[in-house]
């Protein structure tokens, strides 16, 4: 088992087995459980590094492929591999969850018991990092299944007053998609012309047209269905609200920052390529959805009162750039959006960090208790919410615009069979609808802006004087900010990994 | 002989012992009636043993095998009368409905 | 009609009186009686057709020890000697249809599928029955013994009294917890199905 | 000098971060590193400037070559399909004259808050910002491809809603940005649907690439020019130059923008932000020049802004809001020049940069003496601010276009153009531009005597400002009435003169010369002489007291004024009762009323939208939905559960009746 083979399973493994040595901390010195977890995460992210160094940026197709046997009986084989659309995201999981041990040294919510709270986080970071490199169905579906679990307990026993609701609600109404899927994924199985769950090999079925069109319509609706509810697209987007409103701090992060994406990048993986005809058909249907959740997530931050909901509606709208993206099935549009999910999740994840400090700090998120002038009884926090605010609402310059931009720019031409099928206007009306989006989400962080950074401080805050950015959270924010400054004029450092993989997944459309 | 006419006995034993098992209300006689239907089935057997005509014997063997697993059946159910007896000091079976929901 | 023919019909008409009288008579010991007329009437069934040895051993084994056993039990639980109340109506419109409908199924597919069938009345004498028995069949007939002697066990053990139990409930009086068994039924929809603990020794899981 | 181009916008940039990383500590708070900068960043300019300038005037005395342009550029990032971001810098006489105006601006802005914002908490912040609005400026001015472009636009939105809400502490202040940077990015919109259009059509960002595409006629992939698309692209790209540039409808932002610190109106909504607009549109000129239906489209938005504005500022009280209204009235001038010709667009603005902030930094002055905006408690300053009063009559002279200075020859030349270009468009913006000329000179009449002429009305005495003030004033005062001569429009000059300078291209220039025309000039001329006539009729005797009469008018002073002046008949008739006394406040009706309100219901309209939508909708109608399915599973278990009734006999009857109806369908099957 050479290194190169080894490392992604090396990677994935270390955070379950840390998960399980950080649960097994004695109870008496609980402390130690922190110290282990952050060890364990930044052991995790420093493999992560050396993968992306081992990296080869320009070639195409997988690398660090391992493909052994697992349920052969089945047709089940351990496939794991990474190519460029999946190792940014690889990436920025195992960065998260390190910044997220990091910011748990001083803040984990009310129940405490740090042991139990970050041997799930591990264990989540294992199911996360696990379903960008699964290749073959079911270890895709069983990623996708293990991280509901933890996420599921973070929310139901660290989260907010009616914490039941909402965890209940995520992992009910993610479990229902995940069953459409496997129905799909089953259905996939055994139409195949020869049985196997492999990714590759059921793209290169699905590239040499051995779906029937009308199977292939049934199936995509099938994963359309999970993946939609997990992303979330429009109308499938009411558990995300609730579930970070309620979620604690480094959930939220984690949530927003990676989960999103599994959805998304479900899309570029396995739904396009694998079901390319039904995907064109299904292509207008994804692109209006997209555009309707742009124009209604910001609506909805409009009327929002508590800063980490309009946190979460926002990212209901970013998601819609990042959908509108796929929905155009051409290169331009793919690589739009993986850049946005990136970036939305160093955003997000940053606004999230925010907001738990902002709770941490002023005991409350509600916008109008809040009051204004936070500039200046917090200035460092305020100016960092501004700056990410900004970015947020896609400043060129800053990591948010590339990937809104992008996708408005694939989709004024979407790919040819598209064309053909006669969806050019639709596709220009979407395009123009998305930059009217872009004003609409420029307004309501502006206002947000206004009434909690701006204004004079209400007499409450000022005498409270609340504690500034402590070290622990310039040490969890910096490389985030870094990060969202340096993504804004250095584009390349994500698109030049996704390019060449994109191109070859998107030839099946004339891209 | 025809070999519907034990089978058409055992049918009507059966049958009777069934309506017996549904409507009594004393745990006892729904035992009874389950004899009935343990009968029955005996009969049934040993009719196919003739039918088949084996050398075995087999329709005869299992009647007994029938037979005994039936006494002991009827045995540990008395058990349990007397047991639901003992908590619930009356053995009608809309008492015993610990199971309703 | 054959004289084994008109022994067959004899005794299926008194064991099918003899089991109605068991299942619908008032009175409790009159069912018992039936029950031994019935079970006597399959014993017969079983000479006609030739299973000597079995007819012996039914007679021996139900009539004589299962019936007696039955009574044992009636005695215990002390069910009321005189006749008794009849139950519901309803108790009965649904047995009666099932039975009846049962046993409609069945005669209509054995005169399908066996009618014109003849069995060889041929007596089977109790040694070659007892030949066939221990040697093909032996290691099921020790099976047999075993389970009836876990079965005894087991029964002694249900039905024994612990040391420490109180009296004998009188069954007239009403007992506490049985009030506690009838709470109100599940309207409330919210709460986890299952019944709050009754009081008493007794920890009854949902 | 040219290949040194790129360090002029990455200087400022760099003070920038150097401000806000260490401003605080340093002495002079920062300022130092912001002026030092700009100072190199200048010289780089005029360096930059001669190069190009010598060049192109080379090329046009020897009547052949081609303009000067000098492009590099690196890849920025791959984005699919072998299409590209790229970073590059495109130095054409356009640019150097961008250069030129913004450093110099920005400079003299720099010099002159030393003095305006002593004193300010945020004066570490205040600078750093400055640098890097003047970064984002230069950067889009530099900009080759149009994505570049882009982004140096919107940076430029961004820097002037932290500018405008510099003192946030007030919400009118924040209020008054964010309107700024919603209007701007709503017209945003249109600018990115424009790239993006062309984008799509040509496969390139690169500016060079399309303009030579154009000139061959086709697209990308070879297929033939679409002219539908090209126009398509170039009005969207106008729906931007409305919104920056504060053209009509998108122009209520600008007067609400004078919220921010006077300095920063002066640099922002005079010489550089709004201009970009104008900018984007001389950038673009050979593809607007070879589409007819935007140029038209620039001509009349450019029209009906220059008019409509000119309106407003007559009956403005506070002195920045009417130089704002000016500012919106000018940018018409440009926007209507550059829909018949490239260099009476861009010279107008070239000179209007200077004069603009000249009178805005003025008005700085005289606000800071003052201390009050409204010009009610102002009079009598002259004496008091010599060097202020001088300075700021050389601007307004010059804005008046009073022949020797720089505003006659900019905008006359734009009135010229429009006469030769004749037609409908051509005839329109002529008129509505002479009578635009009457109404700058009135309105501008009225500041001058309100705030220099009288006594003083305000509390207090005020003072002349500190030298670091005044001495910027001087500064602009030079080219406000020199630049002017820049651009002679006398034949033998014509080579040598700006147009030569900043032309696009050599085959344009000649074929569109800089003539004079006595007529045009003269009628311009005679009109601006009638409004100076009748503003100083109007206020000279009678400055505004206390109840200016300016919206109610009492008997009494009318009765007073037309026994003087009974023979000025035909310059009251038209100045003051159709211009002063009904345009005006219709003008001001319609505009408050009207416009300003449909803004403001659009953005408290969709806030509204957003809570019902979110209340109703979101919550109520499809978590509802989500709801009613939990419920309903909830409801039918109730009602599955009562067969569990607990009565054995009950099971057992269930079972034996499924025992039979299977064994009736095994048997009938």
């Amino acid at each position: 088992m050479t290194w190169e083979e080894s490392a992604i399973t090396l990677t994935v493994l270390l955070p379950l087995l840390g998960a399980v040595a950080v649960a097994l901390v004695p109870k008496r010195n609980e402390d130690y459980a922190k110290t282990l977890a952050l060890l364990i995460s930044i052991g995790g992210f420093a493999l992560s590094l050396a993968i992306l160094v081992g990296y080869d940026w320009g070639a195409r197709g997988l690398q660090y492929q391992l493909n052994v046997g697992w349920i052969e009986a089945a047709g089940i084989n351990y496939h794991v591999a990474i190519d460029g659309i999946s190792l940014p995201l690889f990436v920025l999981s195992y960065l998260l969850t390190m910044l997220c041990a990091i910011y748990s040294f001083h803040h984990i919510e009310e129940p405490g018991r740090p042991r139990a709270f970050l041997s799930l986080m591990l264990l989540l970071q294992t199911g996360m990092a696990g379903c960008f490199i699964a290749f073959d169905l079911v270890l895709f579906f069983v990623f996708w299944e293990l991280v509901l679990v933890p996420m599921y307990f973070m929310i139901g026993i660290w989260g907010g007053p009616n914490r039941q609701y909402a965890a209940i609600k995520f992992f009910l109404y993610t479990l229902l998609g995940s069953v459409f899927m496997l129905v799909a994924f089953l259905a996939i199985y055994f139409t195949a012309p020869e049985r196997t769950f492999d990714i590759v090999a059921l793209q290169q079925f699905g590239a040499a047209g051995e779906f029937a069109a009308g199977f292939q319509r049934w199936a995509f609706l099938g994963i359309f269905l999970g993946l939609a509810i997990k992303v979330p697209m429009w109308p499938f987007h009411t558990w995300l609200p609730d579930a970070h409103t309620e979620a604690p701090t480094v959930g939220s992060v984690l949530l927003a920052g990676i989960l999103l994406k599994m959805g998304t990048y479900g899309f570029v993986r396995i739904a396009l390529p694998v079901l390319p005809d039904a995907a064109v058909e299904y292509a207008p249907l994804i692109g209006i959805l997209a555009v309707i959740a742009i124009i209604y997530g910001a609506l909805c931050c409009l009327a929002q009162s508590d800063l980490k909901r309009l946190i979460a509606f926002s990212s209901v709208g970013h998601m819609g750039f990042v959908m509108l993206g796929i929905a155009t099935l051409t290169p331009i549009g793919i690589n739009a959006a993986i850049f946005g999910m990136v970036a939305h999740g160093v955003i997000t994840g940053m606004l999230f960090f925010l907001s738990g400090t902002i709770k941490d700090r002023y005991h409350t998120r509600t916008i109008a208790e809040l009051g204004g002038g936070m500039l200046k009884t917090t200035p460092r926090l305020g100016f960092l919410l501004g700056l990410t605010a900004i970015a947020s609402l896609g400043l060129p310059g800053l990591a948010g615009f590339w990937g809104e931009i992008l996708a408005l720019l694939a989709a004024f031409n979407p790919a040819p069979e598209l064309v053909e099928a006669g969806w050019l206007t639709l596709f220009r009306v979407l395009m123009v609808f998305g930059a009217i989006g872009t004003v609409l989400t420029a307004g309501y962080f502006l206002w947000m802006m206004q009434r909690v950074l701006m204004g004079e401080p209400p007499q409450r805050w000022v005498d409270a004087k609340p504690q500034d950015v402590g070290s622990i959270e310039w040490g969890a924010w910096a490389p985030l900010v870094v990060l969202t400054v340096a993504l804004g004029p250095l584009p390349f450092l994500i698109t030049a990994v996704t390019d060449a993989d994109v191109n070859a997944i998107m030839t099946a459309f004339g891209g | 002989m025809e070999a519907v006419y034990p089978l058409t006995f055992a049918a009507l034993l059966f049958s009777i012992g069934a309506y017996g098992l549904l409507s009594r209300r004393n745990a006892v006689l729904v035992l009874m009636s389950l004899e009935l239907m343990l009968a029955a089935v005996t009969i049934n057997l040993v009719t196919f043993g003739a039918i088949a005509g084996d050398g075995l014997l087999t329709g005869q063997v299992f009647a007994l095998f029938v037979m005994a697993i039936g006494a002991a059946e009827i045995g540990v159910g008395i058990a349990i009368i007397l047991l639901i007896y003992r908590n619930r000091a009356s053995v009608n079976i809309d008492d015993a409905d610990l199971m309703r929901y | 009609m054959t004289v084994p023919d008109v022994m067959m019909l004899f005794v299926t008409v008194l064991g099918g009186t003899a089991a109605l009288l068991v299942v619908t008579s008032r009175n409790v010991v009159h069912s018992a009686l039936y029950l031994v007329v019935a079970l006597l009437a399959v014993a017969g069934a079983f000479l006609t057709l030739g299973a000597e040895f079995v007819a012996w051993a039914q007679v021996l084994v139900y009539v004589g020890a299962v019936v007696v056993l039955l009574l044992f039990g009636l005695m215990l639980t002390r069910a009321p000697i005189g006749p008794m109340a009849q139950g519901n109506e309803l108790g009965r419109a649904l047995p009666l249809a099932v039975s009846i409908a049962l046993f409609a199924v069945l005669v209509t597919l054995i005169f399908q599928s066996f009618s014109g069938t003849t069995i060889s009345l041929t007596h089977v004498s109790p040694a070659a029955l007892g030949e066939v028995l221990y040697v093909a069949f032996a290691l099921p007939f020790m099976a047999l013994g075993l389970l009836l002697t876990l079965a005894l066990i087991g029964a002694v053990v249900i039905a024994r009294r612990e040391e420490g139990e109180g009296p004998l409930p009188e069954p007239d009086e009403e007992p506490s917890d049985a009030a506690a068994l009838r709470e109100p039924t599940p309207s409330d929809v919210s709460t986890v199905p299952g019944r709050p603990a009754p009081s008493g020794e007794r920890e009854v899981s949902a | 000098m040219s290949g040194a181009a790129w360090l002029v916008p990455v200087l400022p940039a760099a003070s920038a971060l150097v401000i806000m990383a260490l401003g605080r500590k340093m002495p002079g708070g920062g300022a130092e590193i912001g002026i030092l900068s700009l100072v190199v960043s200048f010289l780089l300019a005029v360096g930059v400037a001669i190069e190009v300038f010598g060049a192109n005037v080379g090329a046009t005395t020897a009547g052949e070559g081609t303009a000067f342009v000098h492009t590099a550029a690196f890849q920025l990032a791959p984005i699919g399909e072998g299409a590209a971001i790229d970073a590059g810098i495109r130095v054409d006489g356009l640019t150097a004259m961008m250069f030129l105006l913004v450093t110099f601006v920005s400079l003299m802005v720099h010099i002159y808050s030393l003095g305006y914002m002593h004193g300010e908490e945020r004066f570490t912040w205040y600078y750093a910002v400055l640098s890097l609005f003047t970064a984002a400026m230069l950067l889009l001015s530099i900009a080759d491809n149009l994505m570049l472009l882009l982004i140096g636009w919107e940076l430029v939105g961004v820097c002037s809603f932290l500018l405008i809400g510099f003192w946030w502490e007030s919400k009118h202040n924040s209020d008054a940005a964010i309107k700024a940077f919603l209007t701007t990015k709503s017209g945003d919109v249109g600018l990115m649907v424009g790239v993006v259009a062309l984008f799509g059509q040509f496969r390139t960002f690169n500016i060079a690439d399309i303009f030579a595409m154009v000139d061959e006629g086709v697209q990308a992939g070879g297929a033939p020019l679409s002219e539908g698309l090209l126009s398509f692209a170039l009005i969207a790209l106008i729906l931007g130059v409305v919104g920056k540039s504060a053209q009509f409808p998108l122009h209520t932002w600008l007067p609400d923008a004078m919220a921010g610190p006077t300095p920063v109106s002066a640099l922002i909504h005079a010489a550089t932000m709004v201009t970009a607009g104008v900018f984007l549109v001389a950038r673009l000129y050979p593809l607007y020049s070879a589409t007819p239906a935007a140029q038209a489209t620039l001509a009349v938005i450019g029209a009906i802004t220059l008019l409509a504005a000119g309106l407003l500022a007559l009956v403005q009280e506070d002195i920045k809001k009417v130089l704002a209204y000016s500012t919106v009235s000018q940018l018409g001038y440009m926007v209507a020049a550059l829909g018949f010709s490239y260099t009476a667009g861009i010279f107008h603005l070239f000179t209007h940069g200077f004069f603009k902030a000249l009178l805005f930094l003025g008005a700085g002055s005289i606000i800071h003496a003052a201390h009050s905006n409204n010009m009610r408690d102002m009079g009598g300053l002259a004496k008091v601010m010599p060097r202020t009063f001088g300075t700021f009559l050389v601007g307004t002279l010059a804005l008046m276009a009073v022949p020797p200075l720089a505003g006659f020859w900019s905008k006359d030349e734009i009135l010229v153009e429009a006469a030769a270009a004749g037609g409908y468009t051509g005839s329109l913006v002529l008129v509505l531009g002479a009578i635009g000329g009457l109404i700058t000179v009135f309105y501008m009449t009225r500041l001058l005597y309100l705030v220099f002429a009288g006594e003083f009305r305000g509390h207090g005495h005020p003072h002349e400002s500190p030298p670091s003030m005044t001495v910027p004033l001087l500064a602009l005062a030079v080219p406000s009435a020199l630049i002017g001569l820049a651009n002679l429009p006398v034949a033998a000059f014509q080579p040598y003169a700006f147009s030569a300078w900043t032309m696009h291209s050599l085959e344009y220039w000649q074929t569109h010369p800089i003539e004079f025309n006595l007529p045009v000039a003269a009628v311009a001329v005679a009109l601006a002489a009638a409004g100076f006539v009748a503003g100083r009729a109007l206020y000279r005797s009678q400055p505004l007291d206390a109840d200016d009469p300016m919206r109610k008018l009492g008997p009494a002073t009318r009765v007073l004024e037309e026994r003087y002046f009974l023979d000025h008949l035909w310059t009251d008739l038209i100045t003051r009762y159709i211009v002063r006394d009904t345009a005006g406040p219709v003008a001001v009706a319609v505009n408050d009323r009207f416009i300003d309100r449909i803004v403001y219901w659009v953005g408290a309209g969709t806030g509204r939208f957003g809570q019902r939508l979110y209340d109703i909708f979101d919550q109520k109608g499809i978590d509802g939905a989500l709801h009613a399915v939990a419920t309903g599973t909830w409801w039918t278990t109730a009602r599955v559960r009562l067969a569990q009734s607990g009565n054995v006999q009950l099971y057992a009857g269930a079972m034996l009746a499924g025992v039979v109806v299977l064994a009736v369908v095994f048997a009938a099957g």
